[in-house]
């Protein structure tokens, strides 16, 4: 007789939440009449996102390893979960938005037809809408919440997987532009299985060096018989899987390409939730399985951040297109943020917390910048030339307040968010002595604010183009969406003392 | 009376101000003029009250209030002036009626609305009270970055034909500046964290620390960038030319005398009393850099030929008195340094807005555009005159006091640094002269002749008189705003080991030993 | 030595400041309202302080000690340095205050007549009073500050009177030239100033004369040599004699108060009134001799071979304020002999400059002497105040000029040795030069057939301008008797620079001094006569000279050689740095921006939109992240 | 016959894999590539599962399996619709977003 190993389930309420919402979700794709389908879905995505959210909030403050030491249940990674959850419930929004095109939907009638087909033009302007999305949105956030929590190598690449497939399809389901999108689709699909096949690799020679998974036993036989080659060669093959969802350089390739292709509300999903859960699984990995053998990866790990923040802040300079200037953002960022993991120092340092902050601001900033995107659009789509911003702030005042504003808090001006979270892992990197790190990533992000400039210049002090484009008026969704992005990144910038606080005691990794 | 808070009242109506601005209806630009000047006006009432409310014999902060902010970071919204900071207020008081009075009549370029001009001016108000008064560094960069947003797109949205280039030049190079200077911010507050076991950003503490030399020296050149970038100093000066040139008259005049002084002013509230090791170890490359300035600055007045650069030049020559007074060392330089802020302040103000009036009437910034002005525009002719003889520092005249202390004091202890920038006061003559020639005397030619060119008008007297007054007054009884500074500096001479009480003549000293 | 606290009339002798002050105050900013009566009120406020000055020498005179302070208030006070406005009231500075008031009164009252027809009038007297006021701070103030102030000031009323007409380039330039030559001199006086401070921390006169003895010998030649920097620059001394010619382009009435009988004698204040300083550094008080005589020189021979009457008489004043030079270079013996020689020559200097006034004002406004001639008949009182001006310049006997310029020459052989016959030599053949250029104004001026260019019809100038002329005529006849036999104005003086001292054992007996120097005059007049007078003048200089007059007509090439040394490359530097300028330093700054844009555009061609390639570089990625941590774990 | 050889035996595969989606242009065969990589880790992890004598790693390759099945379905079904669009199936067509 063999006992069910033990489980949790109130440890595993988020999760649960999440991927049951989904479940239905599909259920509900196959039985239920067409015309219920999208109110039904988006309530249903909105109910698992934000019931993932709301549940998190309740077991905050649990400390566990349940489901047999696969999963760990701790203050970081119940933070984590609870930030992808949030800005999962915003993304799903934006998809949910109905207000701006005229079709009604920013995804594609029907996938199946061939882009460009005389079919495909007539369902170009057909309200009918595909709600494949939703449950496959849900699926995704399910996988990123496991892969933060996962405590077990083999967890963490099942989640990956359960994150990456759904969003592999979602990429390619833009309603305009369809050839784009679906190159965006394959990019990322061909990209993403090569560079799992990598983690798996680093999977299996660590499971070799080791005989096991776990992440603690892992972390007992390194402190117990040291880091032998096959050891290393794994963790370097991990790193390269999981520094791949993070867009983080050199492996960043494919971010501008798919953020460009895909659907904004999916970039704008992407790039919030992905990062945070692919930090999420770094910071368990490099701390809980290689916390303390810290000495190997850590040059390696600075190297890749200066890497990172220069790529993202030097191409992001000459960029045209809105949403891949801000891909190039998103890979600076990636190196901002390692520079807090280097500020974990031997997982003492402030680090942790700073990262998680950085992370959720970030994310949040990150979604409003895309909403605005979407609001912005001419004859077929969303203008994201950035020649077509022009005088913006002419045509729409507000429109490029809430941009600039959004911008400013990337570029890290003070008062936003985003100058609270560099401060927070800047600090944490000098405190562990890490300033020169610390300085080159200052300079570049005087870098890349030359090119966030550039675009509240266009907005600003340029003379409107002509036929430029017309600023949509957002529906429901997308406004919540905007006065949360924003409020909360002009919060996080004021008084961001109690989410401070927040993250300081939620910085415990346990396994 | 000295309770009330004097200091958040002075940040806080302005910025609620420029809100209030900002929010009336398009268009609507005559009653945001008139919002800006009783905005204005009320906070220069409050800065003359809390000067009263100062007392100079006091604490070394005063007028203090102070709320924790960020816990987490050992962050407090701490506000205080000692003296140094209190004069710069009283000149922000003074300055910005004054340009809400000078841009009255502007228009904004291609027919834009001046209502935001107005409600920026007023949120730049705010924040320069702000990074003046603040006595927590975090604080302190808070403001000091968060200042060139409104400065940004006062360039930006109402300058020049390359306004775009200028407003973009100047936010990252300030921008660079400050993210260097960031980084040093850190790294005080983790010593702090080490040294007092709490991390703090409060001045008074961080002052107590005694920093290895090694880190000081770093932590002090991360300072000193952004502060010689802001001043600025040859040779990181090159963005302010630009912006001059390409900045509305008054978002010019802000930007030469207020703007800037943060440098200076960080150079001796910053600088001195937290890294005095460092300080002393690299005065004489900064003197150099100062004195470079001096010479460098005026040769290239000299060369210009576009009256707003030449107005930013003698200003990069002015920031290298004031630097050399800062580094000298020496009570009666640090005195005179922070009384040259407030002067230059005043006298390139007036010098700017002579200008932008020239500007107005003959619609070109070129020298060689204009001549025999005087004939037609005498009082004009006149205030100019005025303002170059301020800014040449003839005595009699506000500068005067400022440069002669700066370098009677910086003499003592740098006798050859001083020697070399004297000469920069012939230099001085010579500039200001040669435009003075230029353009007022010989016979009138090119726009002056073309255009009207009307005499100064009664709002425009109402702007130059106050200033003239200033000039005049101060050049003759300066002791009021001296005994203010004078405590200040003193405490600042004491953190960095030299003699608060001032120089010692070298024949006293013989006859101790 | 300290002086005693002011009280009764003394305590208000700011007032001699004020007055003139506030005149100009109150034409400066009435404008047009106060055009009527302008320049009455410019006449009553110099007269008052005259009237004051006047009162104030009497009760100084009564008072003890005869030096007497009036502290005013706390000018600039912060850590050790103090400096007070305050006066100090002595013969010295009370003697050059009469001077100042009362020929700045007879001149203010001569340019109602010059300036009648001038519509700026009002301005004129503006600056006129307070050039007064100026000059009157710099010499009744009581600390070297003080002085500095009234020295600007009086340095900017002579670039606003100078650049009057300003509509003319020539004008606005001289304005320039004299007032940047004058900030070079300044540099000096403020140097001076600070190492004052440094060594004794203090800038009083009383504080620092006092105290000279605790200096170090090389500490005090560097002060005086400064001084004498400033000096040099405010009298027109060599080097820095080249602007006074230029300031002519004043209007007359500024040449003679200005540039003639008060600013730029401010050197020989200075001088003087830092008595103490040069006494204890020889080195310093050769220098001034020396400069003193070469001015001389310069003065006289660039007098010879200039047409322009104004321009003459100023190079004979730089020649003129270079026997003061001389003399207060000399020491003790001197320094009353030098003043004395300031105030007559401020009497016919003025008078002499009023008169040219005169004749330009009766023919219409020409300056160029062989466009004049036989004026003496047209206009009888100028002819006969000039004539005396003319003749107490030159030293004839028992005019004011013979008995103060005898006694300098007297002092400079009295020095004895080599130098003292060289200096005495120099003296004396600059008194030969004098006679020769001043017989050859005269004779061009008022001798000879008219030379008049068609239309211009000599006539004499209106009373109000003849009257202040004859006044100052009768101080040229009188003067130098007064202050030299009748009351010694050493005596006068003793307060200041100690009773005075005669030369144990005089060199030359000072008969034999005083008949040399008429001899050598009268050679000098007659030489004139026979060059000038006898022949026809050319109505234009010939100009095929000798190489000495043209060097002469070119005041000895000083204006090149600022050109060559100063101006050209000055020009030249400013163009390169504003090369470095824009090219280097802005250069670098935006080549950092362009070049990040470029290596940005460069790098975004390995984009290059390819699956295949991106898998490459996330290989090679790998590749390198392996690569990276066994080298970290291996080494 | 040791061990090592099926591992090295694997590590030729996947590098035989991964240089095969280096040039290989049809995105059928690029993902078979990929494919064969996944199962040259599989064979790793049973070898090393026999090593430590544990099942452990013999489980991890049926997880492997089921994923690489799940990736199968969701890539053809993308490379179908490109391949729709576009009648090729060659990655190199794919360039439309680049630098």
């Amino acid at each position: 007789m063999i006992e069910a190993p033990d489980l949790s389930l109130a440890a595993l309420t988020p999760l649960l939440f999440v991927f049951g919402a989904a479940l239905v979700g599909v259920l509900v794709e196959s039985f239920a009449p067409r015309h219920v389908r999208q109110p039904t879905q988006v309530a249903l995505a909105l109910v698992g996102t934000v019931g993932g959210f709301v549940s998190t909030l309740l077991i905050a403050g649990r400390s566990e390893v349940t489901a047999g030491g696969a999963l760990a249940v701790d203050g970081a990674g119940l933070f984590l979960q609870a930030t992808i959850a949030g800005l999962a419930a915003l993304s799903i929004l934006l998809f949910a938005e109905r207000g701006l095109d005229p079709a009604k939907s920013a995804f594609v009638a029907s996938a199946a037809v061939p882009a460009g087909s005389p079919r495909d033009r007539e369902l170009l302007t057909d309200e009918r809408v595909q709600t494949e999305v939703y449950p496959l949105a849900t699926f995704a956030v399910g996988g990123m919440m496991l892969f933060v929590a996962a405590n077990d190598l083999l967890v963490m690449f099942i989640a990956l997987e359960v994150l990456s497939l759904p969003l592999y399809l979602i990429c390619g389901l833009a309603r305009r532009r369809r050839l784009l999108s679906q190159e965006a689709a394959v990019k990322y699909f061909l990209l993403g299985a090569f560079a799992s096949a990598f983690f798996l690799y680093g999977l299996a020679l660590v499971y070799g060096a080791t005989g096991s998974i776990r992440l603690s036993e892992i972390r007992e036989s390194v402190s117990t018989d040291g880091t032998g080659t096959l050891l290393v060669l794994g963790l370097g093959l991990l790193i390269v899987g999981l520094m791949f969802k993070a867009s983080v350089a050199p492996f960043h390739t494919w971010t501008p390409d798919v953020y460009q292709g895909a659907p904004t509300p999916v970039t704008a999903f992407m790039a919030a939730c992905t990062k945070v859960a692919a930090f999420g699984a770094i910071l368990r990995l490099l701390y809980v399985a290689f916390g303390t053998a810290d000495w190997t990866w850590r040059p390696l790990v600075y190297g890749i951040a200066i890497v990172s923040m220069v790529v993202g802040a030097v191409l992001g300079l000459t960029q045209t297109d809105v949403k891949r200037m801000l891909a190039y953002s998103s890979i600076a960022h990636a190196g901002f943020l390692l520079t807090g993991v280097i500020g974990l120092g031997g997982g003492t340092g402030s680090g942790l917390s700073a990262t998680l902050f950085y992370l959720l601001a970030y994310g949040l900033t990150t979604i409003g910048a895309f909403a605005v995107v979407t609001l912005v659009r001419d004859g077929d789509g969303e203008a994201t030339q950035l020649s077509q911003w022009a005088g913006l702030a002419r045509r729409s005042p507000l429109t490029a307040g809430v941009m600039t504003f959004l911008l400013l808090a990337l570029a890290g001006i003070p008062l936003t968010s985003g100058f609270t979270g560099k401060f927070a892992v800047f600090r944490a990197a000098i405190e562990v002595g890490a300033w020169p790190l610390a300085v080159g990533a200052l300079v570049t992000s005087a870098i890349a604010g030359f090119f966030y400039l550039r675009l509240v210049v266009l907005m600003y002090f340029s003379a409107p183009a002509e036929d430029g484009p017309s600023v949509g008026v957002p529906g429901l969704p997308t406004t919540i969406v905007l006065a949360v992005t924003v409020a909360a990144t002009l919060v996080l910038g004021v008084v961001p003392g109690s989410v401070l606080d927040l993250a300081d005691r939620a910085a415990t990794l346990v396994g | 009376m000295s309770d009330f808070p004097w200091l958040l009242a002075m940040i806080a109506v302005p910025a609620v101000g420029g809100a209030a601005v900002a929010a009336l209806p398009r268009g609507r630009d005559a009653a945001a003029k008139q919002v800006a000047l009783a905005v204005s006006g009320l906070v220069l009432l409050l800065a003359v009250l809390a000067t009263v409310a100062f007392d100079t014999g006091g604490e070394r902060f005063q007028l203090t209030t102070s709320v924790s902010w960020i816990p987490a970071f050992g962050v407090d919204f701490a506000l205080g002036v000692d003296g140094i900071a209190l004069v710069m207020l009283l000149l922000i008081g003074v300055l910005v009626p004054v340009v809400v009075i000078a841009s009255w009549a502007d228009t904004g370029p291609e027919g834009r609305s001046m209502k935001a001009y107005f409600a920026w001016l007023l949120v730049l108000e705010a924040m320069m009270v702000g990074v003046f008064a603040a006595t927590d560094v975090f604080l302190f960069y808070v403001f000091f970055e968060a200042m060139l947003v409104p400065m940004y797109f006062i360039i930006g949205s109402f300058g020049g034909p390359r306004r775009q280039f200028a407003a973009t030049k100047f936010f990252l190079y300030s921008l660079l500046g400050g993210l260097v200077m960031l980084a040093s911010v850190i790294g005080l507050y983790v010593v702090s964290n080490t040294e007092l076991g709490e991390g703090t950003f409060a001045f008074d503490a961080l002052r107590q620390l005694d920093i290895d030399p090694g880190v000081q020296k770093l932590l002090f050149l991360g300072f000193f960038v952004a502060f010689a970038i802001k001043a600025p100093l040859v040779p990181f000066h090159t963005w302010l030319p630009d912006s001059g040139a390409q900045a509305p008259i008054g978002g010019g005049v802000l930007l030469v005398g207020v703007l800037d002084k943060v440098g200076t002013f960080g150079f001796i509230r910053y600088c001195l009393p937290l890294f005095p090791d460092a300080s002393r170890t690299f005065a004489p490359w900064i003197l150099g850099l100062a004195v470079a300035g001096i010479i460098y600055g005026a040769i290239l007045a000299m060369g210009q030929t576009d009256l707003k650069r030449f107005v930013t030049y003698t200003s990069i020559a002015h920031f290298g008195f004031i630097a050399l007074g800062i580094f000298a060392f020496t009570a009666e330089g640090g005195t005179g340094a922070v009384l040259y802020m407030v002067n230059h302040g005043i006298s390139t103000g007036i010098l700017f807005l002579a200008v932008g009036m020239l500007i107005s009437r003959g619609g070109s910034a070129r020298i060689s555009d204009y001549g025999g002005v005087a004939k037609k525009a005498p009082v004009l002719a006149g205030v100019f005159l005025v303002a170059g003889l301020a800014s040449l520092a003839l005595p009699g005249t506000n500068s005067f006091v400022s440069e002669f202390l700066v370098l009677l004091g910086s003499f003592p202890t740098r006798p050859v640094f001083t020697v070399v920038a004297t000469v920069g006061i012939v230099l001085a003559a010579l500039y200001v002269l040669l435009v003075v020639q230029r353009t007022m005397h010989g016979p009138s030619r090119g726009v002056v002749v073309d255009k009207p060119f009307p005499d100064l008008r009664r709002r425009e007297l109402a702007v130059v008189v106050p200033l003239i007054a200033l000039i005049i007054g101060l050049g003759v009884y300066p002791q009021p705003l001296l005994a203010l500074i004078d405590p200040a500096v003193a405490a600042t001479m004491t953190d960095i080991g030299s003699d608060p009480a001032g120089t010692t003549p070298a024949t006293a000293e013989q006859g101790a030993n | 030595m300290d002086p005693v606290p002011a009280t009764g009339l003394l305590a208000v002798s700011w007032l001699l400041i004020a007055l003139p002050l506030a005149g100009a105050a109150v034409l400066l900013l009435g404008g047009r309202r106060t055009d009527r009566w302008g320049h009455l009120l410019g006449i009553a406020t110099v007269t008052a302080s005259f009237v004051l000055a006047v009162l104030c020498t009497v009760e100084l005179a009564g008072t003890s000690g005869r030096s007497v302070g009036v502290d005013l208030f706390t000018f600039i006070s912060t850590g050790r340095l103090d400096v007070s406005a305050g006066l100090l009231v002595d013969p010295l500075s009370m003697t050059f205050a009469l001077l100042i008031t009362g020929v700045g009164a007879l001149i203010h009252v001569y340019s109602v007549g010059y300036m009648a027809h001038d519509p700026a009038r009002r301005r004129f007297f503006a600056y006129l009073n307070l050039f007064v006021a100026a000059m009157l701070l710099l010499v009744l103030g009581n600390s070297f500050v003080a002085l500095y102030v009234g020295w600007e000031g009086v340095g900017l009323a002579s670039y606003l009177l100078i650049a009057f007409w300003y509509t003319r380039p020539a004008a606005a330039t001289a304005a320039k030239k004299a007032f940047i030559m004058n900030r070079v001199g300044d540099v000096g006086l403020a140097l001076a100033i600070f190492l004052m401070f440094t060594q004794l921390g203090t800038t009083s006169y009383a504080g620092v004369l006092g105290s000279v003895g605790l200096l170090a010998g090389g500490t005090v030649t560097a002060i005086g040599l400064l001084l004498l920097l400033g000096a040099c620059g405010k009298s027109g001394q060599f080097p820095l004699q080249a602007w006074l010619p230029d300031a002519m382009e004043g209007p007359t009435p500024v040449s003679a108060l200005i540039h003639a009988a008060t600013m730029v004698t401010a050197g020989v204040y200075l001088i003087a009134r830092s008595a103490p300083i040069f006494d204890a550094a020889p080195v310093a008080q050769t220098v001034v001799v020396v400069i003193g005589a070469i001015t001389i020189m310069i003065g006289a021979i660039a007098g010879c071979a200039y047409d322009d009457i104004k321009k003459v008489l100023a190079w004979s004043t730089v020649s003129q304020i270079g026997y003061m030079f001389l003399a207060v270079g000399l020491g003790p013996i001197g320094y009353a002999a030098g003043i004395a020689h300031l105030l007559t020559h401020g009497f016919f200097k003025a008078g002499l400059f009023l008169g040219a006034g005169s004749v330009m004002h009766g023919m219409g406004d020409q300056t160029d002497m062989r466009r004049f001639g036989g004026l003496a008949t047209k206009m009888k009182t100028t002819f006969v105040t000039f004539g005396l001006g003319y003749l107490a310049l030159i030293g004839f006997p028992f005019l004011s000029g013979y008995w103060t310029k005898d006694a300098i020459i007297e002092a400079a052989f009295d020095r004895g040795g080599v130098s003292g016959y060289l200096l005495g030599g120099v003296a004396v053949l600059g008194a030969g030069l004098t006679a020769f250029y001043m017989t050859r104004l005269m004779l061009l001026t008022f001798f000879g057939k008219p030379r008049w260019e068609d239309g211009v019809h000599p006539h004499e100038s209106p009373a109000v301008m003849t009257l202040p002329m004859v006044v100052l005529a009768v101080g040229s006849v009188a003067a130098g008797f007064v202050l030299v036999q009748l009351a010694p104005l050493a005596d006068w003086l003793a307060p200041v620079f100690g009773e005075p001292e005669e030369a144990a054992a005089p060199a030359i007996p000072p008969l034999v001094v005083s008949v040399l120097v008429t001899v050598v005059v009268a050679l000098g007049a007659l030489t004139a006569w026979v060059f000038v007078g006898r022949r026809e003048v050319p109505t234009t200089a010939p100009a095929r000279v000798s190489l000495p007059v043209r060097a002469a007509r070119n005041a000895l090439y000083a204006d090149r050689v600022n050109e060559a040394v100063f101006m050209r490359p000055g020009m030249w530097l400013t163009r390169a740095l504003l090369w470095v300028d824009d090219r280097g330093v802005d250069g670098v700054v935006n080549g950092i921006g362009t070049g990040l844009g470029g290596s940005s555009s460069r790098l975004g061609r390995a984009q290059t939109g390819f699956v295949r390639s991106y898998a490459l570089g996330m290989l090679g990625g790998a590749v390198l992240v392996a690569g990276a941590l066994l080298a970290v774990t291996a080494g | 016959m040791t061990l090592t050889n099926y591992l090295v035996l694997a590590a030729i595969l996947f590098t035989i894999g991964a240089v095969g989606v280096l040039v290989r242009r049809n995105a059928i065969v690029v993902f078979m590539c990929i494919e064969l990589m996944l199962n040259s880790v599989n064979l790793t992890l049973v070898t090393f599962a026999r090593a430590n004598g544990s099942v452990d790693g013999q489980v991890i390759a049926f997880f492997v399996m089921v994923v690489a099945a799940a990736e199968v379905v969701i890539g053809l079904a993308i490379i179908m619709s490109i391949y729709r669009t576009r009648r090729s199936a060659s990655v190199d067509d794919a360039n439309l977003l680049k630098y």
